[in-house]
């Protein structure tokens, strides 16, 4: 018999999963030990697991449309409104983030940052700033490819920002729920190197294409280990859609990757390491490197164009230190699991959830402001030092890691202590597609179930 | 009926694989500049997958149980991967002769003719 | 009666419409950077259309190691390169010819092939009703669940047991012998990544650059 | 085939690429002002380096020849606008070797004070910026933040913040504001752990050790060919510091002070404040030790000043001789260099029986430091050439005149 199931043995052949609430079975039919002190059962079943119905934004809106509108339209303007408030969201966090950036800065060098613009605290600023850009004129240097000089901004842009479509912000809050949300945004991510590269090319500067290639050569190495690093919680979780990740990290803080062993904890600092090289901020920061390239791949760029270069790093920021949010840091699950003491109404589980996207921005900002904390402090690297730093320490340290977190899950399928109230493999269990389910049945000899296979539509719920 | 509100099927995939092939294959026979050639060699494989996807794909079927299934997918997995090996060793070649010619002219090596 | 505008549809003409229209776009220009830049379009299209076709791991792959990897190692290769008078090479005029002559006949007959059996031509149709039924989570939701384009796709882990042998889209043959012939893509697949192993090293040997200093 | 490849005219590289001439300034964020320097590139790395200079040419010494000393002292500021005190001392003391002038003991304590007060506020700008060189922003603002104290306590004794015309032949302006030396005690005092601060931010950060260290190495005889002073000179390991080996009317300024030249001697140095070790991978003669001596001589001006606080306080005399300003110069030619914070900074001047100087010169240190650019940087990356231009700390002020 070939196992190929993720799930301990003793689960399957004990219980036949279909009568059972799955959530509580646990390997060997021992009560986990959290579940003592919450009241056991079912309280705690929905505890760990109830708030795990979709309630997206869009979907209320698309079914609330479809009553005033034809389908086609219904969907048309909930995609758009899907659209907006992720272009809203883009284009809001690089406002905030450069104006954070510089009250980081001013307070990290002594000094104040903006004060004007907006009161006392210069929230303005990166408004004014904006309207300044808008206003400016649009250079264009004689030498350059006119047509891809134009275009580049945009394409570094638009990766970064459809990288947001398969970002959740909290249960069900995406904007396309994607079973290979993390392999996705990664991939996307990687794109936009092309608008640096075709931004350094076509400004016909020798300095913008020192600072293209120096970023397609950085980007480019550090794939590999970012892709390392974030196939970790992958393995652990079983599955590439974030919002299931992020579920299966409810209950206490504890139940955090980064907490679920000690590689994985470490690993978060070579994901860090890379995701800042991967975004190009400093110390890695080598492409726009004032001291040595005079603004690297943007040097001719001025004007709203180079806003978008802006906007799209920041946005990059945001979505990596969000991808370490939910792979490592429970996503929008907070460090105490308060909403499970919430009674189970819908207005409820909508104010845990909107809680949950508070919680998750404030992780994606914190982790952002570690990147300025870091840029403002270190000096940079050097373009050689950056590819053995790739090359010779996060390469090797992801893979040894990797192979070390996956021999604990191998030993340990609980977690460490056993401090889960569920086991992984159990919640998992709970947004199994059912055809693979059924696969496994089958695989483990019992027939294929043909109700299963019927609503294979959707992600089962729980309830 | 609009175009837009038929169902897409087998043959809309096919269609543009088609293009995309034959558009790569001219690339291929046309352009002087190696990488150019080598461009079109990434069109060709990608119409291939194209229709491998589309074979595969349920979406696309009225009856489910005629696609190839997964294999159109797997295979396509394969042809990416090994257009990323490919590619790797073209452009080593096109280097080598670009360091040994100065020139990435496909039509100047003509060393070996008689 | 039908719904104006199907989205799977419109997505797919829009997409296919940029494949195409860059693929040609870099048949016809001759600016070897223009081209690198279409290309990445025409291939992210085609990623789109993976998408659309739900093979969602094979789209991202796509992305990811095609647009991201294979092409800004080929746009290396045309910085490396890109010395002025290689930028734009001009094919001569009954070059194009002759490629006109037999990609048009290479078309044709591809068309042919491809437009010939009506199975092929339109995909399965549903009833507008079943978007909303699905959502709602109706009573008839069941049987319109069966529909493949109201699920998610779901390929990453399918693909993950096809690679080992389970075929969970074969699941109906139920000939035990019928099963075992289904064999695993693991083998293959680890001998490919071999294989890109060994041509990588082989390549960054290649490319290394051998020349007289002094002649 | 074998044949071919023992060939040693064929070379093996990564990739075949095309050198390019890149221009890094006029109008470069890290060229220090205007200097120009024309890069061979292939890939990253340089092969060649030329330094283009004299966009900030403004005839200083032309000028010099029209005016009188004291009115040219205010073109002595604008050459190394960064330590206007030390070229102002300079100049002064060339003039004072002309007519031959004593100075009372109180003037000398003052000028000990104010020069070494200029070359630590010179040393933070070399500092700051070196570390921007290398891409580290912050300790660029602490350490304005820090010379802007120094230049609170120059406004208070001079009324200028930058270009201060102070230290005159024959003395300085005026004396020492009361209070003031207890002002730049308690500032001293303050100052001392925020060198530390710098240490901990750059000496020893891991980042800047591998951005510093074994790049740029001047070796000493290099050194010494090129004509190189100052911290660069003692980066090099060549112990030779004008406050000791300098002339006689220059060294008796300090007669009688307690320092020891900031010079590398078998692996150490021979302050012993605590500070960073070197580390192993520092040679000497790279940008670590030039910066390092940089550090060490801020540490020391401060040990410098703290015993010219007590001189000056129990010195007697007046701070300055009066001077006319047509006093005559007499027929004869005077050249003196002094320790300024980048190296010798040597002045001449002729006289011809007039108040006019007949020829005025300036040697710069930072001139010569320029010089060894080319050598520094031949092979190394592109990043390295800011590296080694900050490390040479030059002012195009001086070097273009």
């Amino acid at each position: 018999m070939r196992a190929i199931s993720w799930l301990p043995r003793s689960v399957k052949a004990e219980e036949p999963r279909k009568n059972v609430p799955r959530v509580l079975v646990s390997p060997g039919g021992r009560v986990p030990y959290f579940t003592t002190s919450l009241s056991a059962g079912r309280k705690a079943a929905r505890s760990t697991l109830g708030k795990t119905t979709a309630t997206g934004i869009g979907r209320p809106v698309a079914e609330y449309l479809q009553t005033i509108l034809p389908f086609w339209l219904a969907y048309l303007v909930a995609a758009l409104v899907h659209a907006t408030l992720l272009i809203v969201l883009s284009l809001a966090s690089g406002v905030i983030f450069v104006w954070g950036e510089r009250k980081v800065a001013g307070r990290i060098q002594d000094r104040l940052g903006p004060t004007r613009v907006g009161g006392r605290y210069g929230w303005l600023q990166t408004i004014a700033d904006g309207i300044k850009l808008l206003t400016k004129e649009d250079l264009r240097p004689k030498g350059a490819d006119s047509f891809l000089f134009r275009i580049a901004p945009y394409v570094g842009w638009g990766a970064s920002y459809a990288a947001f479509i398969a970002l959740p912000f909290a249960n069900g809050w995406v904007a396309q729920r994607m079973n290979v949300a993390v392999f996705f945004i990664l991939a996307v991510l990687g794109l936009e190197v092309f608008g640096v590269i075709l931004a350094g090319y076509a400004s016909g500067s020798k300095w913008s294409l020192f600072g293209a290639m120096r970023e397609a050569a950085q980007v480019v190495s550090y794939e590999v280990p970012l892709g390392m690093c974030v196939i970790v919680p992958v393995m652990i979780a079983g599955t590439m859609d974030l919002t299931t990740i992020a579920n299966m990290q409810q209950g206490w803080f504890f139940n955090w990757f980064v907490f679920h062993d000690i590689f994985t904890f470490l690993l978060f600092g070579v994901y860090f390491t890379c995701a800042t090289a991967g975004v190009n901020r400093a110390p890695f920061d080598l492409a726009e490197a004032e001291s040595e390239l005079v603004a690297g791949f943007h040097t001719e760029y001025s004007g709203f164009r180079w806003l978008f270069f802006f906007v799209a790093e920041y946005g990059s920021m945001f979505m990596v230190s969000g991808l370490a949010a939910l792979l490592f840091f429970g996503g929008w699950n907070g460090p105490i699991p308060v909403t499970a003491f919430w009674p189970d109404h819908p207005a409820m589980n909508y104010l845990a959830n909107f809680l949950g996207m508070l919680n998750f921005v404030f992780k994606c900002t914190f982790g952002v402001v570690v990147m300025m904390w870091v840029r403002w402090t270190l000096p940079r690297v050097r373009i050689d030092q950056v590819i053995t730093t790739c090359l010779k320490y996060c390469t090797p340290l992801a893979a040894v890691l990797f192979l070390g977190a996956t021999l604990w899950t191998f030993a340990f399928p609980g977690g460490i202590t056993g401090m889960r109230q569920v086991p992984y493999g159990m919640v998992r269990e709970q947004y199994k597609p059912a055809e693979v389910r059924a696969a496994e049945d089958h695989v483990a000899g019992h027939p294929a179930a043909e109700s299963d296979l019927a609503v294979a539509g959707q992600h089962r719920s729980p309830r | 009926m609009s175009l837009f509100s038929q169902p897409v099927g087998v043959s809309h995939y096919l269609v543009v694989g088609a293009v995309m092939f034959v558009c790569g294959v001219v690339a291929m026979a046309t352009k002087r500049n190696a990488l150019g050639v080598l461009m079109g060699i990434e069109l060709v494989l990608n119409g291939a997958n194209l229709n491998f996807i589309a074979f595969g794909s349920q979406i696309l079927h009225r009856e489910p149980a005629r696609t190839i299934g997964l294999d159109g997918q797997l295979i396509a997995l394969f042809v990416i991967v090994l257009a990323a090996a490919e590619a790797a060793i073209a452009l080593a070649i096109t280097l080598n002769f670009y360091n040994n010619q100065g020139t990435v002219d496909v039509d100047r090596a003509d060393d070996l003719s008689g | 009666m039908q719904s104006p505008i199907i989205w799977h549809t419109f997505f797919f003409f829009l997409f296919s419409f940029l494949a195409c229209v860059f693929a040609v776009a870099v048949l016809v220009t001759s600016n070897i950077v223009r081209m690198a830049f279409f290309l990445v379009i025409s291939l992210g299209s085609t990623a789109g259309l993976f998408f659309l076709a739900g093979a969602d791991l094979v789209g991202s792959m796509q992305l990811m190691i095609y647009v991201g990897g294979t092409l800004v190692l080929l746009i290396f290769g045309v910085m490396l390169t890109a010395r002025s008078p290689l930028i734009s090479m001009h094919t001569p005029s009954g070059e194009w010819i002759l490629g006109a002559i037999v990609g048009g006949s290479l078309l044709a007959v591809l068309l042919q092939i491809a437009l010939s059996p009506k199975a092929w031509q339109q995909g399965p149709e549903l009833p507008p009703a079943a978007y909303t039924a699905v959502e709602a989570g109706t009573p008839a939701a069941a049987e319109l669940a069966r529909d493949p384009r109201l699920r998610p796709p779901q390929t990453a882990t399918k693909l993950g047991l096809g690679l080992l042998g389970e075929r969970v889209d074969k699941l109906v043959v139920q000939d035990p012998t019928r099963r075992a012939g289904m064999s695993g893509y693991l083998l293959p697949f680890e001998i490919v990544s071999v294989h890109l192993l060994v041509v990588l090293v082989g390549a960054a040997y290649l490319a290394r650059a051998r020349f007289r200093v002094s002649d | 085939m074998s044949t071919q490849l023992d060939d040693p005219r064929i070379v093996e590289s990564d990739v075949r690429t095309d050198e390019m001439l890149v221009n890094m300034g006029p109008q470069h964020p890290s060229t220090h002002g205007v200097l120009r320097l024309v890069l061979r590139t292939d890939g990253e790395i340089v092969s060649d380096t030329t330094a283009h200079i004299g966009y900030l040419h403004r005839c200083a010494e032309k000028i010099g020849e029209n005016l009188a000393p004291r009115q040219w002292i205010p073109y002595t500021d604008r050459m190394d606008y960064l330590a206007a005190m030390n070229m102002n001392l300079g100049w002064s003391l060339a003039v004072e070797k002309l007519l031959n002038l004593e100075l009372p003991e109180k003037a000398v304590h003052l000028r000990v004070i104010i020069a070494e007060l200029g070359r630590i506020a010179s040393h933070l700008v070399g500092m700051g910026t070196y570390g921007l060189d290398l891409g580290s922003f912050s300790p660029f603002l602490y350490a304005f933040r820090e010379r802007e104290k120094i230049l609170d306590l120059f406004e208070e004794v001079c009324g200028a913040r930058l270009t201060y015309s102070y230290i005159t032949p024959g003395g300085a302006t005026h004396d020492l504001p009361p209070g003031w030396i207890q002002k730049c005690e308690a500032f001293l005092d303050q100052f001392l752990p925020v060198v530390d601060e710098f240490h901990t931010l750059l000496t020893s950060n891991a980042i800047f050790i591998r951005r510093a260290c074994d790049i740029g190495v001047l070796t000493p005889e290099m050194a010494i060919s090129y004509a190189c002073s100052g911290p660069v000179l003692r980066g090099s390991g060549v112990d030779q510091d004008l406050r000791r080996d300098g002339e006689e009317r220059y060294t008796e300024m300090y007669d009688g002070y307690a320092f020891e030249v900031i010079v590398e001697k078998d692996g150490h140095y021979p302050q012993d404040y605590k500070y960073p070790a070197v580390p192993r991978e520092a040679r000497l003669g790279d940008c670590w030790h030039r910066f390092y001596v940089r550090m060490l001589e801020i540490r020391q001006s401060i040990d410098l000043m703290r015993q010219a606080f007590d001189r000056y306080s129990t010195a007697k005399g007046s701070y300055h001789i009066p001077m006319k300003l047509n006093e005559k110069l007499p027929r004869g030619e005077a050249y003196l260099e002094t320790e300024a914070p980048r190296g010798q900074m040597g002045f001449y001047v002729v006289g011809n029986g007039t108040p006019i100087p007949w020829r005025v010169r300036a040697r710069s240190s930072s001139f010569n430091n320029l010089s060894v650019v080319s050598e520094l940087c031949r092979g190394c990356l592109i990043a390295d050439v800011p590296a080694v231009v900050g490390s040479l700390d030059i002012v195009m002020g001086e070097i273009d005149r």
